[in-house]
């Protein structure tokens, strides 16, 4: 089989993964955040595509395919709310998010 | 017979029962009739049972009439029954009798008081409760009977009951009957136990069980006895209970249900015999009482009171007999002091009456020439009380003295003891008469006497005081020991005496008796009546702890009142209020305050909630790879 | 026709609900209500063979098959009598609060009528399921009752009041499960004896909280002193029933090792309570206080009773629980009509109520003489059998017991002289007129029950359990009443 | 050629029929004039969900035997079709709720449609059968869920609570695709029985995805640890869509992560059960404490409904057919309960048009007396009192802990119902113990007129809670039937 071994797709995924989750633990512009949450989804569709050729089985890249669609359409209703905030004149950022607590 | 029985016990109850009912609709007066009415029933039904047991051989004479099974659990039951037997009918005519005479009394004592019906009812209530004690088929219904007199006896002491003193004396007498109560209980529960049932035969079951037991049950029975007859040590509620209407004092506090004590001993006396110690005991405390009631009533100047003490040492004259085993000889006591006792009590109630409510007799005096006939009735009263002959004390105690020689050394103790207290008798009796009647009308008198009219409560007032004034000269005939002596015939079925003093003994002791009576009234005569007086001798401390009456009183209050009553409000204090009622409080807020906290960690920023997502994701994953795999 | 005595009341309920009655339609249809219920029960009285014993008028009907859960009623000798204590004095109370008039009629008597049939439940109950429902059921009105037509502390109160019974009762709820499936069956007629102290506690504790027992009652004083008088009778009435029931039916019956283990603590429990409860009522302060302690005090006593677990300890808590249920029913709802007239329960400004009030003086009167268990009332019948039976298991006990009976003479005569005696209280008035007509119709028929009693409690003592039953073990003792 | 799989419409009506009126609804917002817009998109919506209703209940009676349809993608048994029934009610119920809620009459449209699809999503949801479906499905019904919280652009909460619903929901289901991935790549398979069919190595990386999974599926049934967004969430959303979440939401996440680990991990149960009771007790403990102080009672509400997701989620951990049982009841008055619940929140909301706190709840059980015992029925049934179906429920549920083992399991329950008690009657006591004269505002330009749909809807709720009690034996049976679908 031509290309690395799969555990370094999977790290590679995992890195993804990671730095997504990292950046929405960290950032604080919702933008970067929603950017993070693609990077996670990414990080899942690359270990499903290695794992896929891996197996040598179609359907880790169907759903990848799905994946991305999926991704596409939550960006877009996030950005849509985010515009919405926007144009209530609530500043970007997600820590001022926090009139509902305790 | 039974149905005599039966028509003595029930009719006073439907006399009470009707007239609580009837309400104002009955008048006053009417409820008066109907009461008195009811106990003379109650007397009837007393004397048909006694003609129906006279006509029967002596072995025959015992009938249980049981109506129905009053209490139940498991194998144990006791019936709603009413024993006739000589001792039993003995009781009925005598309390019926004197009750109804008594009730009597009060149509002209009572007149005008604007709680009439209640004080009928109550008087109706109490000869029932006391005939159901004394004719009660078992001993719980005998308990029975025992509680309802008390309660009644609560209710009469307290009748005037916007005076304080009266509610707490009749409190006072309610409490320590309860305590007697108890004890008694405690021995039923005992009895049962041992004998699983309550007829009176399971006494005589007790026998063959070991000592300690038998000695309980009697310790038991005779703690209620001295309760409910004033004995050391529950003797303090007597006095106090001089607080409710004369005649209550002549009916519960002399004739009828002081000396139920005396009744229980010779019913139970099987329970005595087999712990003989405990007879002792009874025999000694009586003893000590007749003693102790006859100093204190020395210095007394209440008149009801100076009564009140020398009933407590009359009482302790039967416990005396009672204890030595000389039932039938204690019984004729009993009977004769409910006739002259009652006899002294009433006359003294028209003093009272008639003086506008007064009781000092300090402020009496000279009522001789005010009330001839009362003075005769009084003087009766009083020399068959300290029992000169030929009046009715005279055959009753001196035989009882007489029985206390036939008893070893212990006995010749009480023997002394019991003429001292006929010494003792002598000057108190005469001193209270001379007080009252003898010597000029002090100034109150003259103030406040006014005659009895002659109508239906003057002569309500009288003819009772003049029936019972004959019955207390006549009434000792009954039985005169050396020659005949139907009364311990009569109850030698029920109860044989273990003693039988000899002629000489009762000689000696009648003798002596008399001879000290009047040593005793010559002595009062000197210091209160003699023309030249001499001057009454006092030592400060004997007058103190006389008045104080030994302080028994004290003694109670610092030994059972305050502790109790202390321990309550500390109970309240310390345990409930912090503890019981705070602490549950207390958790509960805790637990808001610790939902408080879990409520901060909810900071509303995002990135809180993402972090905690992914920590206890970390978590869960190391964990599994930690179980299943094992790496480490 | 025990299903009969829960469904009447429940559906007089519903139709209060519904219909938009006014106010006096609405409380006489639930008196008319009570009354039927009372009228089904002397019905069920008659038809009761007390000779033959064991389960009778059984009802049966699948509720849940796969945990052998079922609705299952009937009624044992005893049972009986407990579920004439409840119809007679909810009719009372109902009757009490129609004639005092309680706002917001309609839902009020809809709660009246519903917690009838909730403790009509408990005591019919086969179930072990059914009878845990209907013992949470008579939360749900009380809770209302007390929180919404209480006094002015009523909301902490009820809020407590309810927190403590159900923490009891949510360990009943798993010692319920874990002894149903452990058996394969709820059915109390045939579930078999466990051995578990564990579950044994867990369903004392319930009871022991309800009755209560002694350090559990901390809701007790705030829930008698701020319910309606009415609603304060039923509770200490009827409701502290169901726990000593508890005790009776479940706790000895199915647990008979542990209840042998376990009795001494409970009975030092029952002991401290009845003395402590007698105290305190001594000390009270106000004419609820002491009726409120003096029931701990009582309930102490009856846990004495069934604890003893031997015939004369059962009959005679079986009997003491009528008599106290009649008793302290009557003297609420007596508080609640001085109440009504003097504005206050405070003892020292209440007095001398009795002159020229015979009616109350004589209603008082004679219940507190027989509350005091004065002898010839039932409620010395009942203690005195009660006692007798504690003795068997020690005559410390009984000792104990006889303390007891004399602290009882010692605050209930300090009641009865309070409010009735010596010189008139500053908040007594003229105006404080004697008992009226409805209020004696409300407590005559109690006292009168009380009286019947006091002539007969062999009814009652006499006729809850089979007679053939051995004095030797209680559980034995109580066996043949398992259904035949 | 391509080969075709063969497809069951059948199977997929109740979803398709959502999907259909969610489309018509889309159409209204165009085609339908402003006044008529409302009625007839929730009429559409009402219809759709009534559909959906009867053809789960046809499905549930024609699949007794379930099995894989449309390329084993999507499973057709019982187990799905009640779990259908369960959230085609809600949704009905929820359509009846929302159509009197005070929002722009702009978006109704949107509104409904979104509404609509949300059930179908969940529709399919609760049929998934392979890891992508399950994503799929699980993306659908979210998306749907975060554009209905931020619907009304008046309420600013509303905007807040999408978006952290959003980010925090595009994380967890992030987790869960990669959880899924790992899954796929280490057994091979997507279809959840080829998961469980396959033998493998226990090895560390099949088990991070187990974690992540349930680490997901918890998320979407609020669960603590996962829980954080949920008051929020419920709290800045429109009532009737945080009620028609709490309902359906909770229903079918719960419902498919039985499902998942019952079927595609069976050999981890030793696992999973534990996992599962130890998220139970948090979220049974954080849920109770945090209510306990809460002021707002929507969010009291929410954080009731966490603690009731630990309540279901300790007869998932049973893994028992018992536990399926206890499980698929306790979800029915759940949901109903909930529904009711959040109902008369809305309508007293809509009274005082402000946010409905403990304060100003004041009087109301005797302002609208129909209203107020409903609430007051429901909270006695969360709080697990008789007479109403939480009451069976809990039983089942600590049976089912009890035959497993967990013990422990049922004195944690217990003790949390205690705590529970506080809050739960903490409503009735604010309802009929305070008087409206405590009230700080008075009910603005009176009380709007009664809102017969919305009574009409809390009063089925409440005719559900009361008969699960009564009728158990009927609804335990479509339950083991469902539950036997799975193959215990």
């Amino acid at each position: 089989m031509l290309g690395p071994d799969v555990a370094w797709y999977l790290a590679v995924a995992g890195f993804l993964f990671g730095t997504g989750a990292l950046g929405v633990l960290l950032r604080r512009n919702p933008l970067i955040v929603l950017l993070s949450l693609e990077i996670m989804l990414n990080g899942g569709n690359l270990a499903l595509i290695g794992y896929s050729r891996h197996l040598g089985r179609g359907g880790g890249q169907i759903f990848a395919l799905s994946v991305m669609a999926v991704a596409a359409s939550e960006v877009v209703v996030g950005l849509g709310l985010v515009v919405a905030l926007n144009r209530r004149r609530v500043p970007l950022d997600v820590d001022r998010l926090n009139s509902l607590r305790g | 017979m039974i149905p005599g029985a039966w028509i003595c016990l029930l009719s006073p109850l439907a006399g009470a029962l009707a007239i609580t009912l009837a309400g104002t609709r009955l008048s006053r007066r009417g409820a008066a009739y109907l009461s008195t009415l009811s106990c003379f029933v109650a007397f009837g039904g007393a004397l048909a049972s006694f003609a129906g047991s006279l006509g029967e051989k002596p072995h025959e004479r015992h009938h249980l009439s049981t109506a129905w099974t009053w209490i139940q659990g498991g194998s144990y039951k006791s019936g709603l029954e009413v024993l006739v037997d000589p001792l039993s009918v003995m009781m009925m005519l005598i309390v019926s009798g004197v009750g109804a005479l008594i009730v009597a009394y009060s149509i002209g004592y009572m007149d005008s008081d604007d709680e009439e019906r209640r004080y009928f009812a109550y008087m109706s209530l109490f000869v029932f409760s006391m005939l159901l004690l004394v004719q009660g088929g078992n001993l719980i219904l005998l308990l029975a009977g025992w509680g309802m007199v008390g309660l009644s006896s609560y209710l009469l002491i307290g009748f005037w009951h916007e005076r304080p003193s009266a509610v707490a004396a009749a409190k006072k007498a309610f409490v320590m009957n309860a305590v007697g109560d108890a004890t008694m209980a405690l021995a039923f529960f005992l009895t049962i136990q041992k004998t699983g049932t309550l007829s009176f035969g399971a006494l005589n079951a007790l026998h063959g069980h070991s000592g300690w037991v038998v000695n309980l049950v009697a310790l038991g029975l005779l703690g209620g006895a001295v309760a409910k007859s004033a004995q050391l040590p529950l003797q303090t509620w007597l006095p106090d209970a001089m607080e409710g209407p004369t005649p209550v004092s002549a009916l519960i506090h002399a004739a009828t249900m002081v000396t139920a004590g005396v009744y229980l001993i010779v019913r139970t006396h099987a329970a005595f015999e087999l712990a003989p110690k405990v007879q002792d005991l009874a025999a000694g405390l009586g003893a000590a009482t007749l003693l102790l009631a006859g100093l204190i009533a020395l210095v007394q100047v209440d008149i009801k009171r100076v009564i009140a003490y020398s009933t407590m040492s009359q009482i302790g004259y039967m416990f005396l007999g009672a204890g030595l085993g000389a039932y039938a000889n204690s019984m004729f006591h009993l009977m004769t002091h409910a006739f002259f006792k009652a006899l002294l009590f009433m006359a003294a109630g028209i003093v009272i009456h008639a003086l506008a409510g007064e009781q000092d007799m300090r402020r009496m005096g000279g009522m001789r020439a005010l009330m001839p006939r009362t003075y005769w009735a009084f003087l009766v009263g009083a020399l068959a009380l300290v029992g000169v002959p030929p009046f009715a004390g005279f055959f009753s105690k001196d035989s009882i003295l007489a029985a206390a020689m036939g008893h070893g050394w212990y006995g010749y103790i009480l023997w002394i003891a019991g003429l001292v207290g006929a010494f003792l008798t002598g000057v108190y009796t005469f001193r209270m008469l001379f007080m009252v009647f003898w010597g000029e009308p002090s100034a109150f008198a003259r103030e406040h006497f006014h005659t009895l009219k002659r109508d239906v409560p003057g002569l309500a007032l009288e003819i009772p005081v003049v029936v019972l004034a004959v019955l207390s000269v006549i009434g000792g005939w009954l039985q005169f020991a050396p020659t005949w002596h139907p009364v311990a015939t009569w109850l030698d079925t029920v109860a044989a005496p273990l003693v039988s003093p000899t002629n000489w003994q009762e000689a000696v002791s009648s003798v002596l008796a008399v001879v000290l009576g009047l040593a005793g009234i010559g002595l009062a005569w000197l210091l209160y009546a003699a023309p030249r007086r001499r001057p009454i001798p006092r030592t400060a401390f004997w007058q103190r702890t006389l008045e104080h009456k030994f302080y028994f009183d004290e003694l109670y209050d610092t030994l059972f009142y305050v502790p109790s009553s202390f321990v309550a409000r500390a109970l309240g204090f310390v345990v409930e209020r912090p503890l019981i009622l705070g602490g549950s409080t207390e958790l509960g807020t805790e637990t808001r305050e610790v939902g408080g906290l879990f409520a901060r960690l909810q900071t509303g920023l995002l990135r809180t909630y993402a972090l905690a997502i992914a920590s206890s994701l970390a978590v869960l994953a190391i964990v599994f790879v930690a179980v299943k795999c094992r790496p480490f | 026709m025990p299903t009969l005595l829960i469904c009447l009341p429940l559906g007089a309920a519903l139709v209060i609900w519904a219909l938009p009655l006014n106010r006096v339609s609405a409380g006489s249809l639930a008196v008319l209500a009570a009354l039927a219920e009372v009228g089904v029960w002397i019905q069920m009285l008659a038809r009761f063979h007390f000779s033959r014993g064991g389960l009778q008028f059984p009802g049966h009907r699948n509720w849940f098959r796969d945990l052998h859960v079922s609705y299952h009623v009937g009624v044992y000798a005893f049972s009986v009598w407990l579920v004439g204590l409840t119809v007679v004095v909810m009719a009372a109370c109902i009757a009490y609060a129609f004639w005092a008039g309680r706002d917001r009629t309609r839902a009020y008597f809809g709660l009246m009528l519903f917690l009838d049939a909730a403790i009509v439940g408990v005591f019919v109950a086969q179930d072990l399921l059914l009878f845990y429902a209907f013992f949470e059921a008579m939360l749900i009105p009380l809770y209302v009752l007390v929180g919404v037509w209480g006094g002015p502390g009523r909301i902490a109160a009820t809020l407590k009041f309810v927190i403590y019974t159900m923490a009891g009762s949510l360990l009943m709820l798993a010692a319920v499960i874990v002894y149903g499936l452990q058996k394969g069956t709820f059915d109390l007629t045939t579930i078999g004896t466990s051995g578990s102290n564990w579950l044994f506690l867990g369903f004392a504790a319930a009871f022991a909280i309800k009755a209560p027992l002694f350090p559990l009652h901390g809701w007790l004083p705030d829930a008698y002193r701020e319910s309606p008088p009415e609603v304060a009778a039923v509770l200490s009435g009827i409701v502290s029933k169901a726990a000593t029931y508890g005790f009776l039916r479940i706790a000895i019956v199915k647990f008979p090792g542990p209840t042998h283990v376990l009795r001494t603590p409970i009975l030092v429990l029952a002991a401290i309570g009845l003395v402590y409860g007698s105290l305190l009522a001594f000390r009270a302060p106000d004419l609820r206080g002491v009726v409120a302690y003096s029931s701990l005090a009582q309930m102490g006593l009856i846990t004495f009773g069934v604890f003893a677990v031997n015939d004369l300890g059962l009959n005679g808590a079986v009997l003491q629980m009528v008599n106290h249920g009649l008793i302290s029913a009557t003297l609420f709802l007596l508080a609640g009509m001085v109440e009504r007239r003097t504005t206050t329960g405070e003892l020292t400004r209440i007095g001398g109520l009795a002159r020229g009030r015979p009616a109350l003086a004589t209603m008082l009167m004679t219940t507190g003489i027989i509350a005091l268990a004065v002898p010839l009332s039932s409620a010395f019948a009942g203690e005195f059998l009660i006692l007798a039976g504690v003795f068997r298991r020690g005559w410390g006990w009984a000792a104990v017991g006889a303390v007891a009976i004399v602290l009882a003479a010692m605050y209930m005569l300090r009641l009865i002289s309070a409010v009735l005696h010596r010189e008139t209280g500053p908040s007594v008035t003229d105006a404080a007129l004697d008992l009226r007509p409805a209020e004696l119709g409300v407590t005559v028929p109690l006292v009168a029950c009380l009286l019947a009693l006091s002539a007969w409690p062999a009814a009652i003592s006499g006729h809850s359990f089979a007679h053939h039953i051995s004095t030797r073990s209680g559980w034995t003792s109580y066996g043949p009443m398992k259904s035949p | 050629m391509i080969h075709r799989p063969h497809v069951d419409w059948f199977a997929l009506a109740p979803v398709n029929a959502l999907l259909a009126v969610a489309g018509l609804a889309l159409l209204t917002a165009v085609l339908v004039p402003r006044p008529a817009r409302r009625t007839t998109a929730a009429a559409l919506c009402a219809l759709g969900y009534a559909v959906a209703f009867g053809f789960a209940v046809a499905l549930y009676a024609r699949s007794a035997h379930g099995h894989g349809v449309v390329a084993n993608a999507f499973r057709r048994d019982r187990f799905a079709e009640l779990a259908q029934m369960i959230v085609a009610g809600a949704g009905l119920l929820a359509t009846g709720i929302s159509l009197r809620e005070r929002m722009r009459d702009d978006h109704v449209g949107e509104y409904y449609a979104l509404l609509a699809a949300a059930g179908a999503g969940m529709a399919f949801f609760v049929g998934a059968n392979n890891l992508m479906t399950l994503f799929l499905s699980l993306e659908w019904l979210s998306l749907s869920l975060y554009i209905l919280c931020a619907i009304d652009r008046d309420l600013l909460g509303g905007l807040e609570a999408g978006l952290k619903y959003l980010i925090v929901g595009g994380f967890g289901s992030a987790v869960l695709l990669f959880g899924s991935a790992l899954v796929y790549g280490e057994s091979g398979h997507l279809d959840l029985a080829g998961i469980a069919s396959a033998n493998r190595p226990h090895d560390a990386l099949l088990l991070f995805g187990l974690a992540m999974i349930i680490s997901g599926l918890g998320f979407k049934s609020s669960s603590a640890p996962f829980h954080m967004w949920t008051p929020d969430v419920y709290e800045g959303a429109p009532t009737p869509v945080t009620a028609f979440m709490a309902a359906a939401t909770k229903t079918v996440a719960l419902v498919v992560m039985l499902r998942v680990l019952r079927t595609a991990f069976p050999q981890e149960a030793h696992l999973w059960t534990v996992a599962v009771a130890v998220i139970a007790v948090a979220s049974l403990t954080i849920g109770n404490l945090a209510a306990l102080v809460q002021q707002n009672v929507k969010r009291m509400l929410a954080y009731s409904s966490i603690s009731h997701a630990g309540f279901m989620l300790i007869a998932i951990a049973a893994n028992s057919a018992l536990g399926g049982r206890a499980l698929l009841y306790y979800l029915v008055p759940y949901a109903a309960m909930s529904l009711g619940s959040f109902a008369v929140v809305a309508a007293r909301e809509r009274e005082l048009g402000v946010p409905v706190t403990f304060d100003n709840l004041a009087g109301f059980g005797w302002e609208r007396p129909v209203l107020g015992v409903a609430m007051w029925t429901f909270m006695l049934g969360f709080a697990g009192f008789p007479l109403t179906g939480g009451f069976i429920g809990k039983f089942y549920v600590f049976s089912a802990a009890y035959k497993h083992g967990y013990t422990w399991l049922v004195i944690v329950g217990v003790v949390a119902t205690l705590v529970s008690l506080y809050y739960y009657l903490g409503v009735v006591r604010a309802m009929f113990m305070r008087r409206t004269e405590d009230l700080q505002l008075a009910p603005i330009g009176g009380s709007p007129p009664r809102d017969s749909l919305l009574q009409s809807a809390v009063v089925v709720c409440l005719a559900v809670t009361v008969g699960s009690f009564f009728v158990v034996q009927p609804m335990i049976d479509l339950a083991r039937h469902a539950a036997n679908a799975l193959a215990f």
